[in-house]
Parts: C-alpha cells; structure tokens; sequence
C-alpha cells in the first residue's frame, strides 16, 4: 500500500530476526512433541527448552535456574508482584510502585489492594525518575516490594535501579524491575542491578511473540500465578511455546553479541532525530530524560495537537510510531506516566514516541525531518487551541 | 455500527477535511469537549432563511474526530435548522460506514458541537445570552474499551460490553 | 533415528495442521505488528485476531465476544477457577471440582484455600463418571463454582456435563467444564452442555503451542487472572501470542469442517486396537467408560509392570504413547485419576495411554498389536511381582 | 550428574539389562521398594570367600530402575562385601553418565537393595535373622520434580532448587 514503510515502533513489536525464524521453524511441524513427556522425543524439545534458558539468562548475567519462562511480560510481571506479595505477605503487606509504571505492574498491585493489601505510588521528577531520597521515605517496616521500571518504554527515562534497589534492601523489602523496555537496548546484568525480580519481553528482542521471561533470584520462593503441573519447575504452569521459547534463546544469544555496537548507532541515529525535530518544529517538549535514556528512543509533545491524528498523518506517508504506549493506546485517557512527570494534560495529548532499531538508517531518519514538521503544522492548523 | 478499525471514508475525510477553517461573521458558534480530554470542536455556521448555508469548524482530536467535523459540516450544509439539530451521532457514524467502538463518542461530540452551535444562533436572534447551568457531578465511568460513559454502577460497558472493574 | 515413527500420544501434542502452518508464516516477520497499536498496520492484525475469535466461538457454538484468548489450557484453567471464585465471593466461597480434574484446575482450586475458600473433590465411579445424585448432594448454598472436565485426558471418558451444570445452576452455583480433551474429537456446543465457562487449548488441536482460549458466557464477570492493559477486553493483559491465534483460528475452522467424519474413523481404529490389546495381553485394564468416551482414547493398565518403562521399551520400536497425562508424568506419583477410579496402586502403575488422530492408520494399529503383547511381556518376565 | 534425559548408557542397560533373574539358592536376599510406589527390586547375590560371586535381580520400576538395577548387578559382581556395601548412589549414577534429577531415588533404591542382600547373607551367616524395626512416622515430602525426598519444612527441594509448596 506504501512505497516503502519507515517502521519506527520497536517498542511495541519486532520482526522476528531472521536467525530465530530459521530456528523456530522445525518446532512447529516436525518436532512438534511436548517437552514433559517422558520419552526421547520430549527430551530433545526439554533439552531446546534448557538451551534457551542457558541463552536468555546469559544476556541478563543470571544462572539458568533463575529464568521462568512466561507468555508475555505481563504475565511476568503479574507474577512478579502478586507471587512475591502473597509469599511474603507475613513480612508486610505494602507495595510501592512508580508512578510510570506499565499498566501490568499497576493493575498487579491494584489486585493485591484487594486482598488487603496497601499500595503507594512513588512519584517521579520532571524526567521521569525516581528520586533515591523520595523511596527512602516512603518505604516503612512492612515494605514487601518496591517495583520500579529499569527503562521508561514511553519516555525512555533509565533509572538508577542499583541505588533504589539497595536502598529498598537495606529495608528489607525485595526489589522488582520491568526490564522489557531496556533488555536487548543496554546491557542488563541483574547482579550489577541488584534486583530481586527481572521482567523481559519477546515482543522487543525479535522474538516471536508470545513468550517473555522473569529473573526469580535463586532462593527466592514466590507463588505461582498460574497453577497447575511441574513445567518451569512448579513455577508456571502449561505447556510450553516451544518455538517461542526457543526463539527467545537465540534472539538473547544474538542480541548479546550485537549490543556492544548497536547502542553508539541507536544513540547517533537519535540523537539526529531529535536535533531534527527539536529545531524544525516549534513548541516541542523533547520528554524524558535527555541524558540518562534509552539510546533508540526519542519521545516528544506537540503542543496543540492531538497524538493519534498525527501518528495517522504520518503513517500516509508510510511513517509509523505511536502515541504514548502501545499495550494502552487504544484507551482514551491521558497517558498516566506524562501526567506523572508534570505535563499539562493538553500538552501530554500530543505525544509521539519513536523507537528505533539497528536497521533503521539514516535516510529514514532524514525523511522523518522532512515529513513530522509539515504533518505537525497541518493539524495545527485545524486546531482550535492552537495560536501561533 | 462498529468497525474493527477506520473505514476507508473515515480516512478519506482525515486526510481530507472538507469546510475546515472558521467564520469571523459566524451566526452561530458552538464550542464542544475539553482539550485536556484529548478532544475540542468548534462549529461555525452561517444561516439564512431558517437554513444553514455555510459551515467551518476547528478540531483538536483524533482522527476520528476530525473526520466526524468534516462529514457533519458536509451534513449539515443546506439543511434546516431543525433538521440540523435532529442530526443524531448514529446518523453521523452510519455516513462514515460506521466507527470503532472507542471511538463512538467522537460522532457524539460531533452532533453535539453542530447543535450547541444551533443554539448559539438561536439564542442570539432572541436575544438571550445562554448561560450553560452548573456541571452536574459526574456520577460515570468511562468504558476503557470504548470510551464511552457508563453509569457509575455498571459492571459491564452498556456499549461493548468490557469488563468495568476498577482492579482490571 | 527410528525408521518410522507411530506417534499416538496426540492428547500431549499435535503437530501443526498444514493449513494452519501456511496461515500463520506472514506474523512473524512480515506482518509483525502489534494489534494493539493505533495504526492501520495494527488494525489488521486486529481483525485477524478478531477473525480467529469467530472460527473458535464457532466451534464450540458460543459468540465471538464469549471467547477469552489465553497463553495455555492451564492459564484458561486458572482463570476461570480463580477468576469467578474471586469475583463472585460474596456469592459463597465452596469450590467442588472432580476428582479427577487436570492439576490447573486442582492447584486452582487449592490455592483458592489459601485465600480462604473451601475445595471438595467430587468423587467419580470407577468409570471415572461424576454420579448427578453425588454431585446434587454435595452442593450447599454458598457453593459458588463446579468444575468437572468434559472428556478425562487420562482415561477418556465423558461425563454428562449437560445434567451436572444444570443441577449446580438449580443451585445457583457457576459451572465451568476443562474441554481441552474434547474439543476437536467430539461436538462441543456450549449451549448444548449449559456451562458458564469453558477451557480449551492449541495443544490437541493442531494448533501452535502457546495458546488457548476461555469461553465466558455473555454477561458474566470474572476477575481476570493477568492483569495490565486492555487487550481481550480487558480480560486478559499482555501482547497476544498473534500467529497462535491466528493458528488456532484455523485449527477451529478445519477441525469443524473434520469432526463429522474424524469420529466414527477414530472410533473403528480404536476399538480394533482396544479388541487387539485386549485378547492379546492378559490381566489388562481397560480404563475408563468403554462406551462414552473419547472417540480416539484407548487407555489400559497392564498388572505387574510400571508405565514408563512399557513407553520406553515401545519407543524403542517407534511406537510412542504416554503413561499417565504428559503434564505430570515427571512427577513419580501415581496417577490421582487411576486413584479416583479405584485401581490398586500397583496395576495402576502399568498405565498406557493411547490417542489417535485421523492420519493415524490401520497398518499402524496392526504394528502396535503386534509389538505390544512383547513389550508387556519382556517387562513382566523381569517383574518381582509378575506371577504367571 | 543430573541430566535432562537418559543416558545412552542407562538405555542401554535399560534394553539390554545384564544378569536378570533370580538364585534359587541364593546366599542373600534383599528386597526394597515397594510396588504401591511404582518401584520395587529383588536382589539375590551369591557369596564365595567374603566376595559376591554371582548376582541376580528382579525388578518392577521405571527405565531408571531396571538399568541401575542392572548396572549394579555389574558392579556388584566380584566386589568382596565391603566394598559392595560402601557402592553408594553417586557412584551407581556416576557408571551410568548421570541420571535425571527426578529418577535420582532409583539409584538409591539399587545401592539399598544391593546392601540389604548382603545384610540379608551376614544374618544368615551369624544365624540371627533380620527384624527390622518399626518404619518412623514420615516426616519427609517428595519433591514433585525430582523425587527426592526432603524435610517436611523444607520450601525448596534440597536436590533441585524446586519449590516445594503445598499450594502449587
Ligand atoms: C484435560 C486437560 N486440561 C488442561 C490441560 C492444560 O493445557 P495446556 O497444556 O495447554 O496448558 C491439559 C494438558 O494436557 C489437559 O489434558
Ligand atoms: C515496559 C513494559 N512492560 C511490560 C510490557 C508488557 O509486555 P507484553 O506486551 O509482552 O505483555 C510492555 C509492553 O509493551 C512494556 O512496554
Ligand atoms: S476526539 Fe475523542 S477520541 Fe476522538
Ligand atoms: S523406579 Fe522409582 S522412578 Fe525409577
């Protein structure tokens, strides 16, 4: 239908890499048999299944019996913070969660408010990060969990995990980061961190979908969320995505090898992009975090326009990135985490966020600073709010 | 009535707006929606004779509704005043071959911002100034699914029928 | 490694249907947007998806808004027993499920203990039925939910899910069945059975791992079990696993189409193979309901040998079945189900399960008669306790 | 020395088991296990000078147990009794290239059943006959992923790490 499409939406799916896609391919027809079955055949899938368990630990600097395999990062991370609160509600039964929070980490810890438990909200600055003292503050004796972002999938803020997750331990209270923004952007070692609970996600590593991971530090015992037989050792029942698990192992191996050189020219990329942006289109908020951020991800506000509108403006051009996140878009509210960093509500409506990937090049970028400022000025111009 | 995505007439008058602008010697002007909701209309009109004979509006919001303001200025051109003012959302939403769910109170917003601007006139020509009465306090909810307004009491959207719970 | 591989173990795997396997290639790496997404590119994985709730809510008879997509029969399981016991508390908090349940729906149930319910088994006869009197017996007024499975993986037999569900909904109770093995071998009308819910899964359906679905009769509210944006309504967080749906979507269709004439197939197949096993090798069980049950199911008990080695001692011949249900064969135990029935533990140790599928062949059954009634008897001639 | 699946080595012994069958006139008998749990071996070991000159087995188990069984019947044979009594599971699992976590207690079952022959032959020797005391209340549950057995206060499996909740 276009030419050609500019595909600047990483954070809310990936193609699958072509490597996963040639190994997931005999999963699905041929050896097609259920890994818990006793025989030779279901030890050669649970043999794959630990393959990839070794990979994706490997890429987050854990041990392969500290991976759970799970269908998504949502379910990860309801997994996360339900299991660990209702195992440890003897040590408390309050839970802190940032503002900027993805909606599976808010709506867990929502859940658990139901089933007596007290949840807070730790705000955040203009940037979008926690702040080390704010935490200290709001923790108390009967802290279970604290639950921050390592990386805002809307705003790209990277936070300062290691400080917040020593501070939440020196409270005893354990720690969880959602890790499916930054996994596969950064190096994520979940020992320099020092995180209890790590999420992850397929969706943005060139995995199938359909598959996402937690990081449960060995010892720690949660509850399960979804109950059943022995698969992922107790930990999560059902059977598993074969193909999907296995692809996630060698997107993990790949992504390892590559991340040394596809953080400088995501960083550069942006870094044009930005530049770009910030000086054609006037009245720009650039939001976020400028410095400590993700390096393929540039998030802006538009002043007098509405975020939608301009993400279809630009998809006629065969441009395409979205409006706040993903997983909640199609939900009309304003975006909570633009509301948290102190954006005026009609401001926050204009937002695109533009996530890149190591194939995206410079031309695709330069065409991007030649269409956003004319798309822009075109729906300023049928704006009631907008006065130049 | 309900799309799983924007018809192609829907697109058709996004990417094509047809009577945008304003009217500096409108007759009429209603201003519907709040820009911190993410939505604003204003409908300009010109009448004559009991008729509407010119249309512009502005529009702050999504695409759809920029395509509603662009069919309804379309629908209410030429037609009578009470004819405009009988223009129901439904009517609106079946001209474009329907919209997504979660989009359905944009048409909403559409007939509303014709009609406020109706009154308007209306209100002019018989001299009184129109005084909007007190908001009522909001005693809804908003379908996360479809946007539209439920009783506060509902469990299920009267619309589309998502889930309303709080924890969810 | 075998020549030729006889593959009866289809109730823990199906290969991916060939129609569904070229319906599902273009999600990986094409069209691997995210359905979620505001732009037209999501949209049409949006209706993709939308078009797989059709195809599946026609299987079963139901309305495509009835059906919930899930990662897995287990987390459909999941959230229909936790999820309506949650929901509906102030209703009653007693739980009845079978005996002879799936672990997803057991551990469900136990772990809704925890939070303060109450679980009773239903016992079944030893042809593994749920007597209607047992269960109208059983029920109390603050029984909130039933849970019986349509068809046992184990043993294949059928209950009369029509009669049970109406003698909980005179008691006001919910009634949710486990059709994972049913669905796809015998007509399963939600309308015809009278449930509320329904549990069905990729697994036995040619479809891709990773996926399965949850029937929620119009209008009823459960609590979901991940929590997070707003994907299935709401009722179900996280990005959905695109080519399983769309696989299982497929499947659905194809397997309606199928179902008229795959029954009487599977059943002349089995009863040859159920007559051989039994003429041929003394002292077998054969379990379950000899006349309602699965079409495709044989399932025995051989005394004086153990389940595992008789697989493998087959597998080296390549013949493959399954001892007991694949989800818990790692688990030393002996089955609950064999238990519930009322076999002495040491016969039901020597389980075999057997499930065919319509590319099975008579040759095939013919080869397994031959080579059964050997492998039994190797076994039993190194048995201590196998006395002629 | 836990593997994902079993050995070449254990399926070997597994379809081709060495010195099956019993002695009728056996110097020791030794029985464990017990059928109701789906494992259960016979061993009957023939004694010359203080040395296992001949060994047999019966046994009714997994594929796990039927190759230990067999590939003790191997080491066993020509060890005096000392030395058969002091073969322990690790080096049963060792000859076998490793087993299973979850078949882990096969092995034990073939080091016991071995020991109890030749208990079995030292009571008949010193002429006193063999009472065994009175089984202890189980304090212990089964991992349901490995089979081993743990403390009934243990959360974790001691041997795999598994958790072992009543709940899940
Ligand atoms: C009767 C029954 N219910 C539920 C399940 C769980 O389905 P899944 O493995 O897709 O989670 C199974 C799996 O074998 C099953 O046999
Ligand atoms: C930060 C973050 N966490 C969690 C998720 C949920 O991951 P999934 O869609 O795989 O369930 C997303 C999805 O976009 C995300 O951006
Ligand atoms: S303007 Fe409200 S969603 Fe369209
Ligand atoms: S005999 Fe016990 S599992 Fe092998």
């Amino acid at each position: 239908m276009k030419e050609r499409i500019i595909y600047l939406d990483h954070a809310a799916a990936t193609p699958v890499l072509p490597e996963v896609w040639e190994a997931i391919q005999p999963y699905f027809r041929d050896r097609f048999w259920n890994p818990s079955v006793v025989y030779d055949l279901g030890s050669e899938i649970r043999e794959k299944i630990e393959e990839a368990r070794a990979r994706v630990a490997d890429l987050i600097g854990a041990e392969a019996g500290e991976i759970i395999f799970t269908s998504c990062g949502a379910e990860a991370n309801n997994l996360a913070i339900k299991g660990l609160a209702l195992a440890h509600s003897q040590k408390g039964r309050r839970i802190l969660v940032s503002a900027i929070e993805h909606h599976s980490v808010l709506n867990s810890a929502r859940f658990l408010e139901r089933l007596g438990f007290e949840m807070a909200l730790i705000p955040v600055d203009e940037k979008g990060r926690v702040n080390p003292e704010t935490l200290q503050k709001m923790l108390t004796p009967d802290t279970v969990l604290v639950s921050v972002a390592h990386a805002s999938n809307e705003i790209g803020t990277i936070q300062d995990i290691r400080t917040l997750a020593e501070i939440a331990h020196a409270n005893g209270s354990f720690f969880h980061t959602d890790a499916v923004a930054s996994v596969g952007q950064i190096p994520v070692r979940v020992q320099e961190l020092g995180v209890d609970l790590l999420t992850l996600s397929g969706i943005s590593l060139g995995a199938p979908k359909g598959v996402g991971a937690l990081y449960l530090r060995k010892g720690l015992r949660i509850m399960p969320l979804i109950h059943g037989g022995i698969q992922e050792r107790g930990w999560r029942a059902g059977t598993e995505n074969v193909p999907g698990i296995i692809g996630l192992g060698v997107a993990a191996r790949i992504l390892k090898e590559r991340l040394p050189r596809k953080g400088p020219y995501l960083r550069r990329l942006r870094d044009r992009l930005v530049e770009g942006v910030l000086s054609r289109v006037p009245r720009t908020y650039y939001t976020g975090d400028p410095e400590r951020r993700l390096p393929g991800h540039a998030s802006f506000c538009f002043e007098g326009i509405e975020g939608e509108a301009l993400v279809f403006t630009l998809a006629a051009y065969g441009i395409y990135g979205n409006t706040g996140s993903a997983c909640a878009s199609k939900a009309l509210k304003t975006s909570p985490v633009l509301r948290a960093i102190g954006l005026p509500e009609v401001v926050a409506q204009g937002s695109l966020v533009l996530t890149l990937e190591e194939w995206n090049t410079e031309e695709e970028i330069e065409r991007v600073l030649e269409v956003l400022p004319q798309a822009v000025a075109r729906l300023r111009a049928m704006s009631p709010i907008w006065k130049e | 009535m309900f799309t799983e995505k924007y018809t192609e007439k829907v697109l058709e008058h996004f990417t094509h707006p047809r009577n945008i602008g304003t009217l500096e010697d409108a007759d009429g002007v209603g201003e519907v929606g709040n820009p911190a909701c993410g939505d604003m209309m204003t409908f300009y009109i010109k009448v004559r004779d009991g008729r509407i004979v010119d249309v512009k509006y502005k529009t702050f919001g999504c695409v759809a509704a920029i395509a509603v303001a662009s069919v309804v200025s379309e629908m209410a051109k030429g037609r009578t005043l009470e004819e405009a003012k009988a223009l129901r959302n439904e009517d609106i939403a079946r001209e474009l071959g329907g919209l997504p769910k979660q989009k359905w109170h944009c048409s909403v917003l559409g007939a509303k911002a014709l009609k406020e601007a109706i009154l308007d006139y209306e209100a002019r020509i018989s001299g009184q100034s129109r005084e909007k009465g007190p908001q009522k306090p909001r005693r809804k909810q908003t379908c996360p699914d479809c946007g539209i307004e439920n009783p506060i009491t509902a469990r299920f959207c009267m619309q589309c029928g998502a889930p309303l719970e709080k924890e969810s």
